[in-house]
């Protein structure tokens, strides 16, 4: 694997990274939660993001770590339902992992991404192919770790990532809901898209294309 | 979108100054939390009883904090669970010596919210015991882990503790009773429209002139069945027994029988589903003590009711009987 | 059409159905009359109180009798005054020897209805006294001799004299105290969309998405100009300054503050206006007493809202707070 | 004036004619009453004349004048509204007015007519002008009048009332409403039709047709 050291802006870029396209989608992921949800998903996520810009400048900049636990508290106290829980205790979780550090290698990026994969999993008592993020999150982070592993650089191997996540998404369309709203629609849900795992595929497109813009 | 709002962001906040400032010297309103709470609590000799869940559901539960009904609701955005803060801030501030009795309908983001700030709130050494709400049939319980939903039987647990605890019932035997009117309470609802949460601007789904969606929940999540439209009369047959035959209750039982709006269904096609159901009900015996039409648990504007059935025994009906105050009132 | 309803010809007897079913003890339903009543009038020592008007405004006037309110009601069909004989056959039925005050809301059907039933009623020896409540201000009194409508302020002139009533006022003092309420009492009202009555299946008018109708009446009448859609707050605006302008109410009046909900506008839009109004109220110094939010004369399923002030005194604020009884209940 | 006597079951006719008329007209007549209205006057005329249908074989047909009190008292107990009490005091009046007759000219028709006329003004203090059944209903007897005058024959006579109450209810479209619902809507009931007026043409044009055809 390829060396090549995170440092405590690339962390900070990730997450305003993920606030535009939370902000962005906004309409569209409610939309998508709307179908067999009740359509809040992208207001939940909006609300929450916009409060991490605002107060940004006031956050605890001094690691990483601190840094995400901050997030992770404006996020818990900002947004509810599932997406506050599952988004405040990944960043959580996460921000704990750090500790005080403030480089990280690539295989550290990747244990914070099965961090967080496990973070959704206890939370939200949910495993691959219940049509939950998921379902999007865990072939994304095998596909970056293979990429990883194959020495691509980290543009390269996150837009390989990116394709994988958009298939991933579009393949929920063929899953039956077993957890959250969308559940109480049983095989009705068959067809339609999962707003969770939208949502990580457009992070990981956006990602991939700033990543390589700076 | 048709609603009588400012800002859409500013829907839940709006709703809550209006019930604050017209409640002054009895509720508390603290913006923060999305927060109203009885003046008057926590009490040294009182049990505090909470419910979260999101905005939408009007008068629940933000309109039913009062005396003998509960102590404080910290809702979260229209549809959505309150984040997990709200519930631990919430739990803080109303907490006794006695303890605090969580209530939550049965939902994933309820639940996650409610057990995250249960541990932050048991953390500091507050007592916290947490009744779950299922009481909506319209799910079938095996089918998939997340359970039944809870809907507009939820009016019948926070009922009962309520008036229990003002009777100075402890957090443990107010844990037992919630658990019995769960357990005696079944509810299944019907809507002829969805509804449009105001942040999002369109309806979360919508039906033909000609149908209806049976098993709704109370999110505008859809139901069981898309069908078309019925009589009146048709609807109650089959309606009633679906939730008659769950528990099932029997011939010579005493029940309350509650017909509660959705929203956007006038009271007079309550009266006019209600006065089928009473028909139905004595037909199988039920003796009907107590009668509930009305809007207890709705989702927005939504045309649409649902029929709760719960089974009474003599401590029950004395316990729902009792007096009690809420931010809704009609004199 | 979409309505919990069975024949459109039976949505009126089949609420009423409801009604009686769920009130056994209470009330008796005489079907044909359309008539409601307290079980136990008439009684010696209390003038018997009715009111008729079309169906569709429930809870008016149906489901508001009860024990310190109506002692009857007796409607016609959806948004039509009752026929002249309902009016006389209901107020010699509830006649005693402290006569009958028939209340009416000022429409030409219900104003013919009632003097021919009243007249029927006369020839029998009944003394009838009669006040008609005509509050809405946006009908321009001058303009035409039908004078301004009734609409939901007659929930202050029922309770004040229901009150009265049940204290033993005589038929004079309760037609003075009803026409005094009156004097005190303004509303207007806006709709977001139209109804459907059920028998014409079809909405009386209809909105664009993006318009609003103010001045409303309760029948579903256009009313005094269509508009763009406002935030709550810019309406609350323009409908309290027309109200409050009219009496006009002053600073250091004590008032009582009425949101009420058009059938199909959710509670949680109601208390959005109602915030604002309250600020509104206190900015002009106004003392709020009494509110009230929620559904109290409707026009079937419309979207939309009225607000109404009353101004009270000592007397009146003590008639309102009366403890009450009627068909619609929360607890 | 030509003699032509109406008979008992001339008068029995004519109530029949008009309730045919009210019922085939439910739907038309409430849409119509919807514009400025309240949207029953269909409805709330049908119930009425269906009631006087159903009885009719109990009523009393003793004598025209009984039987028109009969028919006043089934529509003051089966509707309600501006119309109930309208049409159940004509047909309370012009039933007095008819006393014990059993045979009465042209002359007396249009003696009735006018007690007619008069119950409306009465009961709904209203004029001409007004945009109420007076709109429709004077001109409409007075050119039955003159007609008579004039010696043309009862039918022939009936189809020319029908054309002038015609022309008579499509004028109303340039009154303001002063009376009734619609005098709420103030301006804005210009251009539309009184539904009462409109029931009146429609009478009258049925009641031509069939009296011909009789
Ligand atoms: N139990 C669960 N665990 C993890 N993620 C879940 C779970 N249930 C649903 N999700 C994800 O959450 C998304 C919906 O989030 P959100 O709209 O905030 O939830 P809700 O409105 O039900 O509270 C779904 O699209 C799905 O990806
Ligand atoms: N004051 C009045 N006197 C006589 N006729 C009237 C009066 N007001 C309205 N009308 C007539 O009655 C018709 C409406 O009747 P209806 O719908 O039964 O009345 P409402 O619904 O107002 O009780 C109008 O089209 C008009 O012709
Ligand atoms: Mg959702
Ligand atoms: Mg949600
Ligand atoms: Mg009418
Ligand atoms: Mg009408």
């Amino acid at each position: 694997m390829k060396k090549e050291v995170i440092m405590a802006k690339d962390i900070e870029f990730v997450v305003k990274q993920i606030a535009d396209t939370v902000l962005k989608n906004e309409a569209y992921f409610s939309e998508l939660d709307g179908v067999c949800g009740d359509g809040d998903f992208g207001y939940s996520l909006a609300r929450g993001f916009e409060k991490v810009l605002a107060e940004w400048d006031n956050m605890d900049h001094s690691t990483p770590g601190n840094f995400l636990k901050k997030v992770a508290q404006v996020i818990m106290s900002a947004v509810g339902g599932v997406s506050g829980t599952i988004w405040g205790t990944m960043f959580l979780r996460v921000g704990v992992k750090l500790g005080n550090k403030t480089e990280i290698t690539r295989e550290d990026a990747i244990e914070l991404l099965h961090v967080a994969i496990d973070a959704i999993k206890q939370r939200g008592s949910c495993d691959l192919g219940d049509k939950t993020y998921l379902d999007a999150l865990i072939p994304t982070v095998d596909a970056l770790e293979k990429a990883f592993a194959e020495g691509k650089d980290t543009a390269e191997a996150l837009e390989i990532a990116a394709k994988v996540a958009a298939e991933s998404a579009e393949a929920t369309r063929s899953l039956v809901a077993k957890k959250g709203r969308a559940a109480y629609t049983g095989e009705r849900s068959i067809g339609t898209l999962d707003a969770g795992s939208v949502a990580v595929a457009k992070i990981f497109e956006d990602l991939a294309i700033a990543w390589k813009e700076n | 979108m048709k609603k009588f709002c400012n800002d859409p962001k500013n829907y839940v906040p709006d709703m809550l100054k209006g019930i604050a400032l017209a409640n002054q010297d009895k509720l508390k309103y603290i913006p923060d939390y999305n927060l109203i709470m009885r003046a008057d609590i926590p009490q040294p000799n009182k049990v505090s009883i909470m419910q979260g869940s999101g905005s939408g559901h009007e008068p629940a539960h933000v309109m039913i904090v009062g005396k003998g009904m509960l102590d404080a609701a910290c809702p979260g955005n229209v549809f959505a669970a309150p984040p997990p803060d709200y519930v631990y801030q919430t739990t803080k501030l109303i907490a006794g010596p006695m303890g605090v009795l969580h209530l939550l309908n049965n939902y994933t983001g309820d639940t996650m919210s409610f057990d995250t700030g249960r541990e932050l709130a048991e953390a500091e050494g507050i007592e916290v015991r947490t009744v779950v709400i299922n009481d909506d049939v319209a799910v079938k319980d095996s089918t998939y882990t997340v359970g039944r939903r809870g809907v507009a039987g939820n009016f019948f647990v926070i009922k009962a503790v309520g008036a229990a605890s003002e009777r100075g019932a402890t957090l443990e035997e107010l844990e037992k009773l919630g658990n019995r009117v769960v357990s005696v309470t079944r509810t299944f609802g019907v809507a002829l429209t969805g509804c449009t949460p105001p942040a999002k601007g369109t309806p979360i789904f919508t039906l033909e002139e000609d149908e209806m969606e049976m098993g709704i929940g109370i999110h505008g999540e859809p139901g069981r069945k898309r069908v078309k439209i019925q009589p009146a009369d048709k609807i109650i047959d089959e309606v009633f027994a679906i939730v008659a035959d769950d528990l099932p209750y029997k011939a010579g039982d005493e029940v309350a029988l509650m017909i509660n709006g959705m929203g956007g269904t006038p009271i007079s096609e309550l009266y006019i589903l209600y006065g089928h159901a009473h028909e139905l009900a004595e037909k199988r015996g039920l003796k009907i003590k107590r009668h509930y039409v009305g809007e207890y648990c709705t989702s927005l504007e939504m045309a649409g009711f649902s029929l709760t059935l719960v089974k009474l025994d003599p401590e029950l009906e004395d316990l729902l009987a009792a007096p009690a105050e809420a931010a809704i009132h009609i004199f």
